[in-house]
């Protein structure tokens, strides 16, 4: 065989062992920087100031849903958990979270769901839907500040699988997630900063949809960048990797509902 | 020597990588690409005399800030400031933003008067393209001024799935 | 549901010159865009924002398909008296919503 | 030895759906994938067009009426200079080739990809065509 050749086969060799390894450390916490951080003052003005920041229309929702009562056992939010302003303060922080019953992780919405379902008898919320942006909106405001805690011990198999979909590199563009914000942030994807990827300000405010939104419908909007297939809205890939994105912000502060470009 | 052309044999690895794996049902992936018809500056122009009755507009007076880095072409904040004392004597009757390349050419019409103290409206505007943005007042004694600022817009990298 | 975000100060000095901040939650549809199936969405956007100040007219915008979605409008206001500052916004489809707030003005 | 053992697994350059094979020589495709030589004009069109050659997402490049250039990606300044018109295809065609974990993808490959959304699955980002017309014109920017 000619060098030549040798050198091609090697080089193909390659790309499959670097997809297999993938092997980079995770994003150090002492580098973890909020996309706020990278957002021009007007942007960051519009998410400070609550009279300015539309994502507070969805908050105002969210507080007159969390006191209606609902469901065939009409009953309210309010009824069991009281004001939230104490009792879900720094709940949002801590999800996805573990939940015993399911033996796995429960994303903020699917606990919102569960908790309709189960004590309600009502009818599940569609994702996107105004009224769960607006509940989870008013539950995630209760931890505005607070630093992210996900429960790694009882998670870490949830967080590991995350990752993993993190690093893989997928769709026609062949990227991960990993290579654009865990080696590229900072740098520019035409005009806009790409950023480290912290989930810290969900549901939130993207001015591109002119709407609040969930993680896993930006998750989705990065895959059908890459031009990949993408997940179906509370899948366990989409939850997987909601979970290891808020365990990789470990510590940052919630700034639900945020402002983002 | 040239490389060969096996037929590649790699359905099981690719399989094996491709993550808990199953394609999820249902999902059906629409991009829409909303590329509106544009206006010209002949449709601003146009607009701008429909506004005016046709007088002269006098380039001054009229401040208009955008900020220098727009993040987003759906959501841009603007405010418009116009130098006058704001008395009953002497004010500003309206403000008008209009745009060069925009589908439709207007953005916004304020009326005001003295009872406003300040000649300043600020408001969040759409703009599909980098392009002229014009602001016009109209004063109390029937001229007009203006100001324009010509603004970069930020696409998106990515199109998304219409949800 | 109409939400609206509201911020005029509750109290001011006589003459003053007060800021009203306003947040309306709305889509404002262009009707220039198309469905997936082709087929055109139509406008239906907020097109009037009328403020009043003890039933007195103070300010009024005519608002166009340029307008981002949840119109943001800021405007100014001398505090004359005390009273009601009356907020109303109406649009396409029937759309008419409208807050109020009482000033006190020393 | 280990070449040999790896034939199966490295060898990505294969006629798959809309992928024609092509000879590698070293960092170069010397051929032309269509047989002819690419259209310059046609060339600039796609490589700066965000939706189609997506070039200026990652790359910048002499190009003032190209706003919000990306900085993840080399200049493309000079690359008619830097690179042969070969070693420019083998690089648009399959960076991987050359770079093995580079961020740029393979516009002329369909297999080796995992997960490729439905409706571009098969099908490599740009067609032979295309990629002729895209070195056509980088081979054009000679100025460093």
């Amino acid at each position: 065989m000619s060098p030549m050749r040798c050198a091609a086969l090697l080089a193909g060799l390659l790309i499959v062992a670097s997809a297999i390894a993938g092997a980079s450390e995770d994003l150090p916490r002492e580098k973890q920087r909020s996309s706020y951080d990278d957002m021009a003052p007007a942007t960051r003005a519009m998410q400070d100031a609550d009279t300015d920041n539309p994502g507070m229309l969805w908050v105002l929702d969210g507080e007159a849903l969390w006191r209606a009562k609902t469901g065939s056992a009409a009953r309210a939010c309010a009824d069991c958990h009281g004001d939230a302003k104490q009792s879900m303060a720094g709940v949002a922080a801590r999800y996805p979270a573990f939940d015993a019953k399911r033996g796995g992780p429960v994303t903020l919405e699917g606990r919102i769901n569960a908790c309709r379902v189960e004590n309600q008898n009502a009818q599940t919320l569609a994702y996107e839907s105004r009224e769960l942006l607006a509940l989870s909106a008013y539950l995630a405001l209760q931890s505005r500040g607070k630093p992210i805690a996900i429960d790694e011990k009882k998670l870490g198999e949830t967080i590991a699988a995350g990752r993993d979909i993190f690093r893989q590199r997928q769709g026609q563009l062949n990227l991960s997630c990993a290579q654009c914000h865990d080696q590229h942030y900072g740098g520019k994807l035409a005009g806009n900063t790409i950023p480290q990827g912290h989930p810290n300000g969900y549901p939130l405010y993207r001015l591109e949809w002119q709407t609040l939104g969930s993680l896993q419908r930006r998750l989705r909007n990065c895959l059908t960048g890459i031009r990949a297939e993408n997940h179906a809205y509370g899948s366990r890939e989409l939850i997987a990797l909601e979970t290891y994105l808020m365990w990789r912000a470990r510590g940052m502060s919630m700034e639900s509902p945020a402002v983002r470009p | 020597m040239p490389s060969t052309c096996k037929p590649s044999n790699l359905t099981s690895r690719r399989d094996a990588l491709r993550l808990m794996g199953a394609a999820t049902a249902g999902y059906a992936l629409t991009i829409v690409r909303v590329t509106p018809l544009a206006a010209t500056p002949a449709d601003m122009r146009t607009a701008i005399e429909k506004i005016t009755g046709g007088a002269k507009v006098s380039a001054g007076r009229v401040h208009l800030e955008i900020p220098p880095l727009v993040e987003n072409g759906n959501t841009v904040p603007c405010a418009v400031t116009v130098d006058s004392p704001m008395t009953a004597a002497d004010h500003v009757r309206a403000i008008h933003i209009v745009t060069e390349k925009n589908p439709q050419p207007n953005v916004i019409s304020c009326r005001l008067g003295p009872r406003a103290g300040r000649a300043t409206v600020s408001t969040r505007m759409r703009l599909s393209d980098t392009q002229t943005v014009v602001a016009i007042a109209e004063m109390s004694n029937g001229s007009f001024w203006s100001g324009s600022v010509n603004i970069i817009i930020t696409l998106g990298a990515c199109l998304e799935d219409l949800i | 549901m109409a939400r609206a975000l509201v911020n005029i100060p509750p109290k001011a000095k006589r003459g003053e010159v007060i800021t009203i901040r306003t947040l309306m939650s709305h889509q404002m549809e262009t009707g220039f865009r198309y469905s997936t199936t082709g087929a055109p969405i139509p406008r239906d956007i907020i097109t009037t924002f009328i403020a009043t100040y003890n039933g007195e007219e103070i300010f009024r915008a005519e608002l166009f398909p340029a307008i981002a979605a949840n119109p943001f409008i800021t405007f100014t206001t001398v505090a004359t008296e005390s009273g009601t500052i009356e907020l109303t916004w109406r649009g396409d489809n029937g759309f008419a919503a409208s807050e109020q707030a009482t000033i006190t003005v020393e | 030895m280990a070449c040999a053992a790896t034939v199966a697994l490295a060898a990505p350059v294969c006629a798959q759906n809309d992928v024609k094979s092509y000879e590698v020589r070293g960092d170069a495709i010397p051929q032309s994938l269509t047989g002819t030589t690419g259209d310059p004009t046609r060339g600039r069109e796609i490589v700066t067009n965000r939706f189609v050659g997506l070039c200026m997402l990652c790359h910048t490049g002499p190009f003032p009426d190209v706003p919000q250039q990306g900085t993840l990606a080399p200049d493309l300044k000079g690359a008619g200079t830097r690179w042969s018109v070969a070693q420019l295809r083998m690089r648009i065609v399959d960076s991987s080739r050359v770079v093995p974990d580079t961020i740029m993808p393979a516009y002329y490959r369909t297999d080796h990809l995992q997960r490729v959304a439905p409706q571009f699955r098969g099908k490599p980002v740009l067609t032979a065509e295309q990629i002729e017309d895209v070195v056509a014109f980088l081979a054009t920017l000679k100025e460093n």
